[in-house]
């Protein structure tokens, strides 16, 4: 039986923890899933899980013995930076590689033919937002919070350019880190500019400060706050308590609670089986690192086991059309072809009710206007 | 002279010329030249993810010779080496990709936009002492973070990625990369831990020291403090600014987080084990704090599998923090001369052997 | 409404709470001349054992009140365990052990339940809602619960050290340990007290910034940090300078985001400003506006 | 040989006149004696002139050079060396390299020259040590020549400090209560480096000290300081007359006995 | 130097009264390597100055700290020996202990807290006496006439004899009954010196303090003392009443620099034949 490698490389401590924790363990759980269940016949899957603490030089650390050593089938990557800075390393060693940050920096030319990321991007993610705005109130006052970082600054040229497209405006962008202990200014600021949807490219800890302030201020009802990906979920509840009420988010996830998913159960029922705590296994990146390790594995599967680069690749980029595949993860399948790297590109906006559940209110949809302000 | 020079008892010394030699010894000189071959030798000998470890040690080395410069000879806390390090990155990489600049001359840019960057933050270390220096050049790390993440040039923090080098027809490829970077970073290291070295036989080095022990004094010796206090700081972010080019390149790509408070404080820390104000000390720091973290990786990746602690305690993510905490307050309680005074112990004991007293 | 009277509302909300952290460094600085960068470690410690003993059914009231004893014996083990054995050494030395600090207690955090992921209090009924409405700013219950017990702790404190025997001889030891001992001080005690009570006023930071922002262990340990330009700028041994310094860095956060981040692109100029401010203050005054003066005479 | 001027020197520390229009003026190749109660302002009149303080009012010239706004180590450059009244030197360092420190301003190569340490560096550096040695000689210091300074006795740390200022090869040094905690013999010896300073090298030496004997044997002027004023100055045997001086500080009401 | 060939004897150390603090054969070994004193006995007589002389490094305050329990901060160890008074072994007790036992050291150097006002020092030695400081700094003021003036500046900008004066009055604060003092007349103008020694003096009739004086300035520690012992090399090499201590030839000619016949040496008349090398 021959072993072939996966191998993840994410922030288990040290900043974003909080996601990369819950990220890894879904990588790890379904890969000893998937191993329990002999998905791929013949192959002893060898998932590597390990702790980069967010810096740089460890994640690189972790590609050369991936791939130099391990001749690792795919890499999984996570953080914005890391994944950027290996973009040329992975062109020259032709590994396929899923990050975990949906940066669209991560698939741009050049040095991306082997990059794919797993749902849509957080440009797409935050143009939809945007988009739903412009279809409630022409010309609205937006403005964009994001985190200081490459990752939180990856979507705002592109949604500038969408905004002016579609006839809304981007009052302000502000960045917001994890030391937002009082958010009147930024707020009372917004209010004075005529703001009234924020939206947010964060993770759920500075979001959750804004939304608590902007209650004491009372302007959650004139204002709709809304974020990408890393902002909402259960997180953002826990955290905000009631002050998430009416909060928009857009994901391309099913949420826990949607238990006639068979993605949710086979989340919850891979999560039960290795005994992770509750909090993991409702926390959305379980969920994605569940999925980024599904595609993986499931190429390999499709190679019959043959993890060189070239097969690797012909069966990522096979997933199209009758080919694609759905591991029920997300609300759509994920699909890549050679020119598309985006997977699950269909996303929902979901709202956060009173008891501060995320409930859909729209269907599975896919930006247009992305396409047309990002061309590849 | 005696009839044979490898049968002399030691080397006598008849004029203050030789006093000031640093390889003295006939012994000295022999490890020295076995240990210059050893080193050459290296790339065939370890296993490529330790030379990738071995580079990443060089170069923290270089930095903390520039944060021993400041902070160990000089006495000037620096909590903000790691930026220094950024803006030789940072200029390292425009060099490479505005101007097309080769890697054996945006290095060294690097190392001049350091020292430049680097006596304009020690101004204030003009009037400035103690800890209020050291929160100083805090600031200045926070200044740069925020600083480089507001620059469209420096792409707000994201990553610039730097051209492929080539050497004498070689090029750095993924598979060479480690024993390629190894060979020229090693010289680098080599001469600029010789040129301070230099200093310190020297006027210049002895005023930081005296600086150092009591700037009153130093001034009274006709030493200007200031002058002193800015050369360190000239110095030790030139040393940072090369460390910083040199780890652009083998990172292939800058991003800001490369250079964050944390690297600053972990460079401090390799200072602190290695022992303050000792050039061994700084290359032993590195390779302690590098070599506890890779065992205590590995050992997190044995428990983590292991599954002996109740769900939620998570011991295998606690001891790398705690190892790396640990390492450094125990240092400090029970050899605060670091690593070095080790080392001195065991020169002192092989000098003396057989005779061990 | 015009915008600058909330401005220094919000800032003066914001700063209390600085002060309040700074003020368990101020007290550990004034007696052993230690400067301590675990101190944010030792504010989330105060805040993760409110939490949860309160995840344990305990009331909130009584939780907090147990972590404030439980990191003021905290704050003696770590005096007695690491410190002590620190005292002649370099500062450089003290300030490294303080750090190694800050990483060993992170590293225990992380044994714990919290070491990953947000977590927030149940806010207790009583601090429910508004409390009051200041210049068109409705100050939470929480809010103004923070500003009245940091002014309370600042307070008590100021007093201390001005009047009482023994915060003359705290002082006294940060001045000359021999010469303290010479009339019979015991400088080991004094330390230990100055960081056991360094203790309790970190668990009350900690508890209030739970309730104001939710407990992260990254941005509670991170209040360690944003409490230097508070220490600097007030001086690192005064009280009253930290409240005035933690006033000072709270407003001109608030209008560094009030009026900077509208013309810089991208903003987020409160997370630099104060440290900008914080060099300026220092070219001007190297002791901060309350700092002792270093006596040196030749 | 310059002259030193002290011209109408005040020097305030907020409200407190440390000195008071004082004027005195040494002249070069005597050995000049400072006394005066404590709080006098003798320590800050040396200070003003070493550069440590920077008179209120006032001038302070040595030859040609106004010390009055320089930095101390700008008045070392002009042969302007002294010795501390409680001691600053480098603790850690040995007595080589305390001494060797004060070679600082005699060395002159740059740092390009250090780094690469050539020709020039070297060779300046083993005439320096040659230097130090030869005053490591002449202050008796070389048993003690490597041990670090911290270590050796109070007495002997003393002396490391006379040797230490005499190594800046100064034409004026400035004594701060070399004999301030010493016997009687320990007092011999510092005085007998002191008049042996002054005979072979020529230097001018002013001597601030407490022990009444001391100054009335070897200095050739004394000058007398009271809250901050010149109360009186002239020969030792003028100056011990003196009512004022009596009063204000030896309270002895008959002249200190010169020694037989 | 070279030391007193004779010891005088017999020793007419008086018995040991209930108040004495005795030194008992005591070594101190500093680093547990450098042994500093060898064998030091002593005895401070109840109410009585006693000063103790030597040159420098010969132990002295060596041996206050050994008294005082001041050892330990410095790395020493009383190896062998012991120090005890009223009944306790104080070389058992720690520094605070000691002090609360009736044994106060004024450090050399004066160590005045710089950055305290006079008063704020004073209190900070009330360590003993917390509820009636009151009292007792108007106490320390009527022996100290000078201090109340000064009371709200801060110490470290006073002169020296006003720190001198402090200090002690610091120790008196937590009424002692044995004060150990370090060469107070260090650095000290001669007026002041006599000065500060009048008010030992006072203090010691009017509080019925005993007193051990470490000095340098032997003339003044003698005429001021009842009772002296000579120190070098960590051994006690001479004791006796004060005033024939000062007659002893030796010490005449070793501490009090007078001649034969009683008259002062001068200083220029150094033994330059010691110089073995000529320079330049
Ligand atoms: N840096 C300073 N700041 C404020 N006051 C000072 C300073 N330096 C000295 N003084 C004051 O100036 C006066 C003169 O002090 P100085 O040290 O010159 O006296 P001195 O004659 O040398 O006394 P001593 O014999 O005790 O050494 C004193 O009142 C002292 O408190
Ligand atoms: N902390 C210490 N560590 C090591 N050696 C010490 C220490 N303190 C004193 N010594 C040594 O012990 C010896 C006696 O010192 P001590 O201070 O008791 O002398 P002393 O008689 O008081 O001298 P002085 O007149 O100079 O004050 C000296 O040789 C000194 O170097
Ligand atoms: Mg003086
Ligand atoms: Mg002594």
């Amino acid at each position: 039986q021959k072993t072939v490698t996966i191998g993840w490389s994410g922030a288990i401590t040290g900043p974003t923890s909080d996601a990369g924790s819950n990220y890894g363990a879904g990588v790890e759980d379904y890969c000893k899933y998937a191993q329990a269940q002999n998905m791929v016949p013949g192959v002893k899957l060898n998932c590597v899980v390990r702790d980069d603490q967010y810096n740089n030089a460890n994640t690189q650390r972790n590609f050369e013995d991936y791939v130099g050593n391990q001749q690792a089938a795919a890499f999984l990557g996570y953080s914005t930076g890391g994944t950027l800075q290996l973009k040329s390393t992975i062109q020259e060693t032709k590994t396929l590689t899923f990050p975990g940050s949906y940066h669209i920096g991560n698939i741009d030319q050049p040095n991306a033919d082997y990059i794919f990321l797993p749902i849509s991007s957080y440009s797409e993610q935050l143009i939809s937002l945007v988009e739903w705005v412009a279809k409630k109130e022409r010309g609205a006052k937006i403005a964009l919070v994001v985190n200081p970082s490459p990752f939180g600054r990856a979507p705002v040229d592109d949604v500038k350019k969408a905004a002016t497209r579609l006839g809304v405006t981007i009052v302000d962008v502000q960045e917001v880190g994890g030391n937002n202990l009082d958010n009147t200014a930024l707020l009372k600021r917004f209010e004075s500019a005529g703001v009234k949807y924020v939206i947010n490219q964060n993770t759920a800890g500075p979001v959750a400060n804004i939304l608590k302030d902007a209650k004491r201020l009372n302007l959650l009802g004139r204002m709709q706050f809304m974020g990408a990906h890393y902002t909402g979920g259960e997180d953002l509840t826990r955290l905000a308590g009631d002050a998430a009420n009416n909060f928009i988010w857009s994901t391309s996830y099913y949420m826990y609670d949607e238990g006639d998913k068979p993605g949710i159960q086979l989340v919850k029922k891979v999560g039960a089986q290795y005994s992770r705590k509750p909090d993991t296994i409702r926390s959305v990146h379980y969920t994605s690192g569940m999925l980024v390790a599904s595609i993986a594995i499931e190429a390999l599967r499709r190679t019959k086991g043959d993890g060189s680069s070239a097969a690797m690749l012909k069966a990522v980029t096979g997933m199209t059309g009758s080919q694609a595949f759905n591991p029920g993860f997300t609300v759509g399948p994920v699909t890549f072809s050679a020119k598309d790297h985006v997977g699950a590109e269909t996303l929902r906006l979901l709202q956060a009710d009173a008891t501060g559940n995320f409930k859909a209110i729209t269907g599975p949809q896919r930006s247009a206007m992305f396409k047309l302000v990002h061309p590849n | 002279m005696p009839a044979s020079r490898f049968t002399q008892t030691g080397n006598y010394r008849t004029g203050y010329r030789q006093d000031q030699t640093i390889f003295a010894t006939y012994a000295e000189q022999a490890s020295l030249i076995a240990l210059l071959l050893l080193l050459l030798l290296l790339p065939q000998l370890l296993p490529k993810t330790v030379l990738r470890d071995v580079n990443m040690i060089m170069i923290y080395a270089v930095a903390v010779i520039g944060l021993n410069i400041t902070t160990g000879y000089t006495g000037l806390i620096n909590i903000g080496q790691a930026a220094f390090m950024g803006v030789g990155a940072y200029a390292t990489a425009l060099a490479a990709t505005r101007w097309n600049l080769p890697f054996f001359v945006a290095i060294p840019l690097g190392g001049v936009a350091g020292a430049v960057v680097g006596t304009v933050v020690g101004l204030p270390s003009l009037r400035l002492k103690y800890l209020y220096l050291a929160v100083a050049t805090l600031a200045f790390q926070i200044i740069f973070e925020w600083g480089v993440g507001h620059s469209p040039l420096l792409e707000q923090g994201g990553a610039i990625s730097l051209p492929t080098v080539q050497v004498f027809g070689v090029r750095d490829t993924f598979l060479n990369h480690n024993a390629f970077w190894y060979y020229l970073i090693l010289p680098v290291l080599i001469v600029l831990a010789l040129l301070w070295r230099n200093v310190l036989r020297t006027r210049h080095g002895r005023a930081m020291i005296a600086v150092r022990d009591n700037d009153r004094a130093a001034a009274a010796m006709g030493i200007n403090p200031g002058n002193s206090k800015l050369t360190a700081f000239m110095l030790g972010s030139f040393y940072a600014g090369i460390a910083g080019g040199l780890f652009a390149y083998f990172q292939k790509a800058v991003v800001i987080e490369d250079y964050g408070l944390h690297i600053s404080v972990q460079l401090l820390a390799m200072a602190i084990v290695g022992g303050l104000g000792s050039v061994p000390g700084s290359f032993l720091g590195p390779m302690f704090i590098v070599a506890l973290d890779r065992i205590m990786e590995a050992l997190s990746q044995k428990l983590g599998g292991a599954n002996l602690f109740p769900a939620g305690v998570d011991v295998a993510t606690a001891l790398r923090p705690l190892s790396f905490g640990l390492a450094i307050v125990l240092f400090l309680m029970y050899e605060p001369r670091g690593l070095a005074n080790w080392w001195r112990l065991a020169r002192l004991y092989f000098k003396k052997w057989p005779f061990k007293f | 409404m015009s915008l600058l009277p909330q401005l220094l509302l919000a800032g003066v909300v914001i700063g209390s709470i600085y002060a309040l952290a700074a003020l368990g460094f101020v007290l550990i600085y004034k007696s052993s001349r230690v400067i301590n960068f675990a101190h944010g470690q030792v504010i989330a410690s105060g805040a993760f054992i409110a939490f949860a003993l309160t995840q344990g059914g305990l009331n909130f009231w009584v939780a907090g009140l147990i972590a404030m004893a439980a990191t003021f014996v905290l704050g003696m083990l770590i005096e007695r365990v690491f410190l002590r054995r620190m005292v002649g050494q370099p500062i450089i030395a003290v300030i490294m052990v303080t750090i190694g600090l800050a990483s060993v207690i992170d590293g225990i955090l992380h044994l714990t339940p919290y070491g990953a992921g947000s977590f927030s209090f149940t806010t207790p009924a009583a601090l429910t809602g508004t409390g009051l409405d200041l210049f068109g700013t409705p100050l939470s219950r929480v809010q103004i619960v923070g500003v009245l017990a940091s002014l309370a702790l600042l307070g008590g404190f100021t007093y201390f050290f001005s009047r009482s025997t023994l915060g003359i001889t705290m002082r006294a030891v940060a001045d000359d340990q021999m010469a303290a001992m010479s009339v019979g001080t015991s400088v080991e005690r004094v330390f230990a007290l100055a960081w056991a009570a360094a203790g309790l006023t970190a668990a009350a930071a900690g508890v209030i910034l739970g309730l104001m922002s939710g407990l992260t262990i990254g941005s509670l340990t991170g209040i360690g940090l944003k409490v230097f330009p508070v220490v600097i700028l007030g001086g690192l041994d005064s009280v009253a300078g930290a409240i005035v310094g933690g006033m000072l860095i709270g407003i001109l956060e608030n209008l560094a985001a009030g009026y900077l981040d509208g013309v810089v692109p991208g903003g987020g100029t409160r997370e630099v400003f104060p440290f900008i401010v914080l060099l300026a203050v220092l070219l001007v005054r190297p002791y901060g506006l309350f700092g002792t003066k270093e006596i040196e005479r030749v | 040989m310059p002259q030193l001027h002290v011209e109408n020197v005040t020097l305030t520390f907020g409200g407190l006149n440390a000195l008071t229009d004082v004027s005195l003026t040494i002249p070069a190749g005597e050995i000049v004696s400072i006394i005066g109660p404590n709080g006098a302002g003798k320590t800050s009149l040396l200070n003003c002139i070493s550069g440590f303080y920077h008179p209120t009012r006032g001038r302070i010239t040595y030859g040609e050079h106004d010390l009055s706004r320089a930095a101390p180590n700008v008045v070392t450059g002009y042969g302007i060396a002294r010795a501390f009244q409680n001691l600053e030197l480098f603790r850690g360092l040995s007595v080589v390299e305390n001494l060797l420190l004060a070679r600082h301003t005699h060395l002159r190569y740059s740092l390009l020259d250090s780094l690469l340490f050539h020709g020039r560096a070297s060779r300046q550096e083993a005439e320096n040590r040659a230097y130090v040695e030869r005053v490591i000689d002449f202050m008796e210091l070389e048993q003690h020549r490597a041990h670090p300074v911290g270590t050796l006795a109070y007495g002997i740390q003393k002396r490391v400090e006379v040797a230490r200022a005499l190594t800046l090869a100064p034409s004026l040094l400035l004594l701060d209560e070399p004999m301030a905690g010493m016997n009687v013999e320990e007092k011999e010896d510092m005085v007998r480096f002191i008049l042996d300073i002054r005979r072979e090298q020529g230097i001018t030496v002013v001597l601030i000290e407490h022990d009444l004997g001391v100054v009335m044997d070897i200095s050739d002027h004394v000058h007398v300081l009271d809250f901050g004023q010149r109360i009186a100055s002239g020969r030792p045997e003028e100056v011990s007359a003196d009512p004022r001086v009596i009063e204000a500080y030896t309270g002895v009401s008959e002249p200190v006995a010169v020694g037989a | 130097m070279t030391a007193p060939s004779t010891h005088p004897s017999p020793l007419h150390a008086p018995p040991a009264a209930p108040g004495d603090l005795t030194v008992n054969n005591v070594e101190v070994v500093y680093h547990d390597i450098i042994q500093v004193l060898r064998g030091v006995s002593l005895t401070i007589q109840a109410g009585r100055v006693t000063s103790l002389l030597g040159t420098n490094g010969a132990g002295k305050t060596t041996t206050l700290r050994a008294i005082s329990g001041l050892l330990r901060p410095e790395n020493g160890r009383v190896r062998e020996g012991t120090v005890s008074f009223g009944g306790q072994t104080l070389s058992a007790l720690s520094g605070t202990d000691v002090v609360k036992a009736g044994v106060v050291q004024v450090p050399e150097g004066r160590r005045v807290f710089k950055h305290l006002t006079v008063e704020e020092n004073l209190r900070a030695g009330a360590i003993l006496g917390r509820g009636q400081w009151h009292a007792d700094l108007e106490r320390i003021y009527t022996y100290f006439p000078k201090l109340p003036a000064l009371r709200h500046k801060q110490a470290g900008y006073t002169s020296g004899g006003e720190q001198q004066m402090l200090a002690i009055g610091r120790a008196l604060m937590a009424h002692p009954k044995v004060l150990l003092l370090d060469e107070p007349s260090l650095g000290l103008a001669p007026l002041l010196v006599a000065e500060i020694f009048q008010n030992i003096r006072t203090i010691n009739r009017e509080e019925g303090l005993s007193v051990l004086v470490v000095e340098q300035n032997a003339n003044i520690a003698l005429r001021n003392s009842d009772y002296g012992y000579v120190m070098e090399g960590g051994k006690i090499v001479m004791e006796g009443d004060s005033a024939q201590l000062a007659s002893n030839p030796d010490v005449k000619e070793f501490y009090l620099g007078v001649t034969e016949h009683g008259a002062r040496k001068s200083f220029r008349d150094v033994k330059s034949y010691k110089r073995r090398k000529r320079w330049m």
